[in-house]
């Protein structure tokens, strides 16, 4: 096997959402001494770009997308100790949550996951967050976007909070928040002085990375 | 008790008639020869709580009495926040117990009462978290006493790991969230619920896996949409009717919850009378199914609808007003003998819009129950089920499945072909998830 | 043009079928086989019109598409105030055009679009208030020459002694206003429309006597009400038809508005295509006819929902999954040939609900259009077959109706019979209410 | 015919609603010298009384007893110039109007005529009435009520602007404000600062009564 069939088996085995085979290969790849940063650039990215590719043509569903996201984070976890010290770079950073009283984190999950595919790095902080917990995440993590996840009506105030909160600790100037959730809806995300709504997780996240490049 | 048979044939499944009706509330009688309007509704956010369940209640009872609707039920669906605050699911049910008995006298009404209790559970730990289980408990006690004619809830074990799975598409995490971990959840609760019914003398009206199918429904959207496989989400509805099916088995009786679509099946089943949304559900949420599923249903909701006021009157009195219209067609049905007609059209608009609305063609559902019953043990019913109906979706042509639909049953059919039913190997298969879901464990599933 | 006949039998006024279907817009065809959801929204008070018209009609379409809805049709009714806004009706029209074309094109979808015009004129002086008249003109040559693919009004001459007679519940005040005064500003407002509408290419679709028989029928209100004789409502229903009729000989050509229910009896007669609003209209008023005036129906309306957020989405896209789901029982009923047994539900569950109902039944309405169609003029056609219709009401025995109902009728139809047809005996009538109707000046109407 | 019959065939006119008649008679009474003060006491107000109860047995509709009322008002009127000097007194008066871009004044004529027929003054401003003539009426006329219907939701506003402006001017202390219509409800009632809401024109009356007594 040459370099280039071993770069593209990985990419193919990212594309056929194949864990298995993309763990193999990325072996297989390693012990034929290619460059890490080479996977990464050539397989990885290229296989991300297919896939996409085809979730755009509706070949694909979302959930692939997700799926092979997670794959890519996977080879790249396993050629994390041969990148010879550059840590893998993320594009940005992001706390995520479902608000206070709100158990829904499916939305929220796949929100989560689409950014981690996207190179953000993301602190998840579940569901049913306090609106403290969102602070304390805030200080500690210092990420550019706050995102906040509501599916129910009754639950939605909490994201006020949290924003009423950010301005009171002084912190609100350092973040961007981007809302979104069954309930919300682009007027409220500009009445509660959210920056961002996003009506679903492509656009979500298209959103948060408007905001970093 | 275990159902063995589908009580209900292909034919004999429809709506109006169960073939056990039940009678409670004032003079209530359901599945037995009517369809009755079943309205639900919930609170302004920014409001007193108590008083907007006042102003519900009366406005959908006055709403009754200037239709002349004879019949119909109220559901009081409770929120997670409305059951932290102490003593206010009793409150709730007693201030509207009050009202329904005086407009019962008044007018003489025939309502029914249903009170559905939130499950508050913390998603990873369904058994050790002994304090929230035992709140749920006292809850259904509490509203019992003060006066809900029907007890259900929305039961949520094995949802960590479903919330895993379904993102993923990952089918062999569906089938064992739901047909494992679900299952043996409504069996501990169900057994608990079915308890405090019989020693209130209320109805255990059933479950909804509204957790699981529902949130696949959603997640599928739109005829467009390609979040995940709409095949997949016709799978989790049938996968659920083995889950919800386990209530009636510790000995619920229905009526069964209107978002459990699931309910086609557990008719067919049972016997016992239904509850179904359609499309007014749209108010709450959109679905491809709005027809098919007011084919067989006992009671017919509206999901629910915000008490907000839309010109006509505020929300839960006009959609009480569309649905009585609704049932008023399908009563007419049933008093000329021409049910089976209408029965067909409802199936026929839809049947082959979508593989979600397919799996609950009167027909189809019937075949899908026999796989269910023809099983022991929850597993290797949600298993087979699953798996007979990739074969019914691939071999229909009328379903006109988009490409990657047929991609995603073909590749499932063979996973699920895959998964041996033997129980070390679900129990490997379970525990194969642990590292990978958070705040799964098993273990609390099986210590009961 | 006068009509003599009936078009349509009892058994060929149907929903779905006219005999005269009409194709317009981005190819819709309307009365030709299929019913068709005709969705109509109004904006939120407090936010700007056009952007709020913009984001109505993107959701209303985008939901279409997620519903794989073919066909459809919006319906943009403008306000009085928006009226008065210089420039504003042609700019929400051209706007909407611009969206519908868009998602015509892209989906491939079928839309037609009709903008309702509002009589703006003082009640009082239908004919001496030139300015407002010509502003209606110009609105409709303006919405016209933007996009409208139907122009509608819903015209109020003869409202102002309707107003003073329908509350005193004087039988002969509202005959000669809706007979004589509302049919003679209706003979020249339609001979306008028409001529703007064949100038521009576009669709005259007639009038809806709102302001009279929906007027009644929220006056008569619920089954309990007692404001006015629910029989008075039915007979002002039935009287509309030959005021509304007028349109449609000054060449007018359907489909005729939403509201107007007395379109039941404009199909029968002209056998044009008629849109009809029913039990979804419940989101703006109650009423007792919700089924069956959708036995006759080409369009099917939801009368007008606010732009407010429903959780399931915004207002209308919400009430266009209803309709949606309505017209697909419809329809599927149309092509599997069973739609004569759907008819007959929708006809048979409100027949003898209320005497409102009752005329709208397409065997007594038949009855009714025969009555109408066998006078000259106006005046007798309302008198005739308002008469006869209280001799139906008074004889169908299934209708049980209410003691003070049946008095009502009695005392009507005598004060009927002493109406005498003759002209100058109806211009005495008429001028007999001049001085105690504030703002009536009957010479208005004939001095045209 | 003596005179208890008279008085009984002009309270049964009152009660058949036949304006003829009840004139008739009337006259009849007047030419026999009947005591025009107990024409009012007897038969109007028992006819009346007779017709009200008729109405809440739900054996006449509103609309006859508002017929009623405007026979009573008739005779009354024919009697007036016999009456010596003495008044015939209201209990009190109502400014009442439909606002500005609402031409929807039928549910505003019902509560007006029902208003007189309890023996309210009412000034009726007509529809599409401007803010300006609201308070105008009111500083000319000295009511103790206003009445404000609207049918729209788009016209509602301006019942608040109403009571906005009565209270700028220093009026709104003087009158009480009652509002009614489609579109409005009690909450919206209680929002603005009005002092009553009337869900239809039974209620208006009695609230309007309630203050005045
Ligand atoms: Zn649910
Ligand atoms: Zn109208
Ligand atoms: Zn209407």
């Amino acid at each position: 096997m040459d370099k280039t069939d071993i770069l593209n088996y990985i990419r193919d085995s990212i594309v056929n959402l194949d864990f298995e085979k993309s763990k193999e290969f990325t072996k297989i790849a390693l012990e034929n001494k290619v460059d890490p940063q080479e996977i990464i650039l050539k397989s990885i990215a290229e296989g991300m770009e297919i896939v996409g590719k085809k979730f755009e043509a509706s070949e694909y569903f979302l959930s692939e997308l997700i799926v092979a996201g997670e794959i890519g984070k996977e080879i790249t976890q396993i050629l994390q100790p041969y990148l010879k010290g550059a840590e893998v770079k993320k594009i940005g950073k992001v706390v995520i949550g479902t608000v206070s009283g709100d158990l829904h984190d499916i939305g929220k999950n796949i929100v989560s996951m689409m950014l981690e595919a996207s190179e953000f790095e993301v602190v998840d902080l579940g569901a049913d967050v306090p609106v403290e917990s969102f602070l304390e995440a805030v200080k500690r993590e210092k990420p550019q976007v706050v995102a906040m996840s509501a599916l129910l009506t009754v639950t939605m105030v909490e994201m006020k909070n949290v924003i009423e909160a950010l301005k009171k600790t002084g912190l609100r100037d350092r973040v961007k928040v981007i809302i979104g959730g069954a309930a919300v809806t682009e007027e409220f995300a500009k009445s509660i002085g959210a920056d961002g709504y996003g009506a679903n997780a492509v656009q979500g996240v298209r959103i948060c990375k408007g905001w970093i490049t | 008790m275990r159902f063995k048979e589908v009580t209900l044939s292909p034919d004999t499944l429809i709506f109006g008639r169960a073939k056990y009706p039940l009678r409670y509330g004032h003079n209530l009688e359901v599945g037995k020869g009517q369809v009755i309007p079943e309205i639900k509704y919930f609170p302004r956010v920014d409001k007193d709580v108590k008083e907007e369940y006042g102003k519900i209640t009366e406005s959908i009872l006055k709403r009754a009495v200037d239709l002349d609707i004879r019949s119909l039920q109220l559901e009081t669906e409770l929120t997670y926040l409305e059951m932290r605050t102490k003593d206010l699911p009793g409150d709730i049910t007693q201030l509207q117990r009050h009202i329904i008995d005086r407009y019962a006298q008044e007018y003489g009404l025939n309502i029914g009462f249903r009170v559905t209790v939130a499950d508050i559970r913390d998603l990873g730990r369904p058994k050790h978290d002994e304090d929230s289980y035992m709140k749920i408990m006292e809850t259904f006690e509490s509203v019992a006493s003060n006066g809900a004619d029907v007890l259900s809830i929305e039961s949520e074990g094995g949802k960590e790991l479903f919330n895993y799975a379904i993102i993923r598409q990952d089918i062999l995490g569906v089938v064992a969230s739901i047909g494992q971990l679900a299952a043996l959840d409504m069996k501990k609760l169900w057994k608990d619920i079915v308890k405090i019914a019989n020693n209130k003398h209320v109805i255990a009206g059933g479950d909804s896996a509204c957790a699981f199918a529902n949130t696949a429904m959603r997640l599928a959207g739109g005829k467009r949409d390609n979040v995940i496989a709409h095949s997949l989400a016709a799978l989790v509805r049938v996968m659920s009717a083995s889950r919800s099916l386990v209530a009636y088995e510790e000995g619920a009786v229905g009526p069964g919850k209107d978002c459990a679509y699931e309910n086609v099946f557990i008719k067919a089943i049972t016997g016992y009378p239904m509850s179904t949304e359609g499309k007014s559900a749209a108010v709450a949420h959109s679905s491809l199914v709005g027809n098919i599923i007011a084919a067989t249903c006992d009671l017919w909701s509206n999901e629910q609808t915000e008490n907000i006021n839309l010109f006509g009157g505020c929300g839960p009195e006009v959609f009480l007003e569309i649905l009585y219209y609704d049932t008023k067609i399908m009563n007419t049905a049933l008093e000329m003998g021409k049910e089976k007609e209408l029965k067909s059209l409802f199936v026929k608009s839809d049947k082959y819009v979508d593989p979600q609305a397919y799996v609950l063609a009167p027909e189809v559902a019937y075949e899908i129950c026999k796989a269910i019953v023809g099983e022991e043990d929850f597993f290797s019913r949600t298993l087979t089920s699953a798996y007979e109906t990739t074969s019914m979706l691939l071999n229909d042509d009328r379903l006109a499945l988009a490409k990657n639909e047929i991609r995603f049953l073909e590749a499932t059919r063979t996973r699920l072909e895959g998964l041996n039913k033997n129980p070390s190997k679900v129990q490997e298969l379970l525990t194969s998830y642990e590292p990978k879901v958070t705040k799964l464990r098993i273990r609390d599933y099986f210590d009961v």
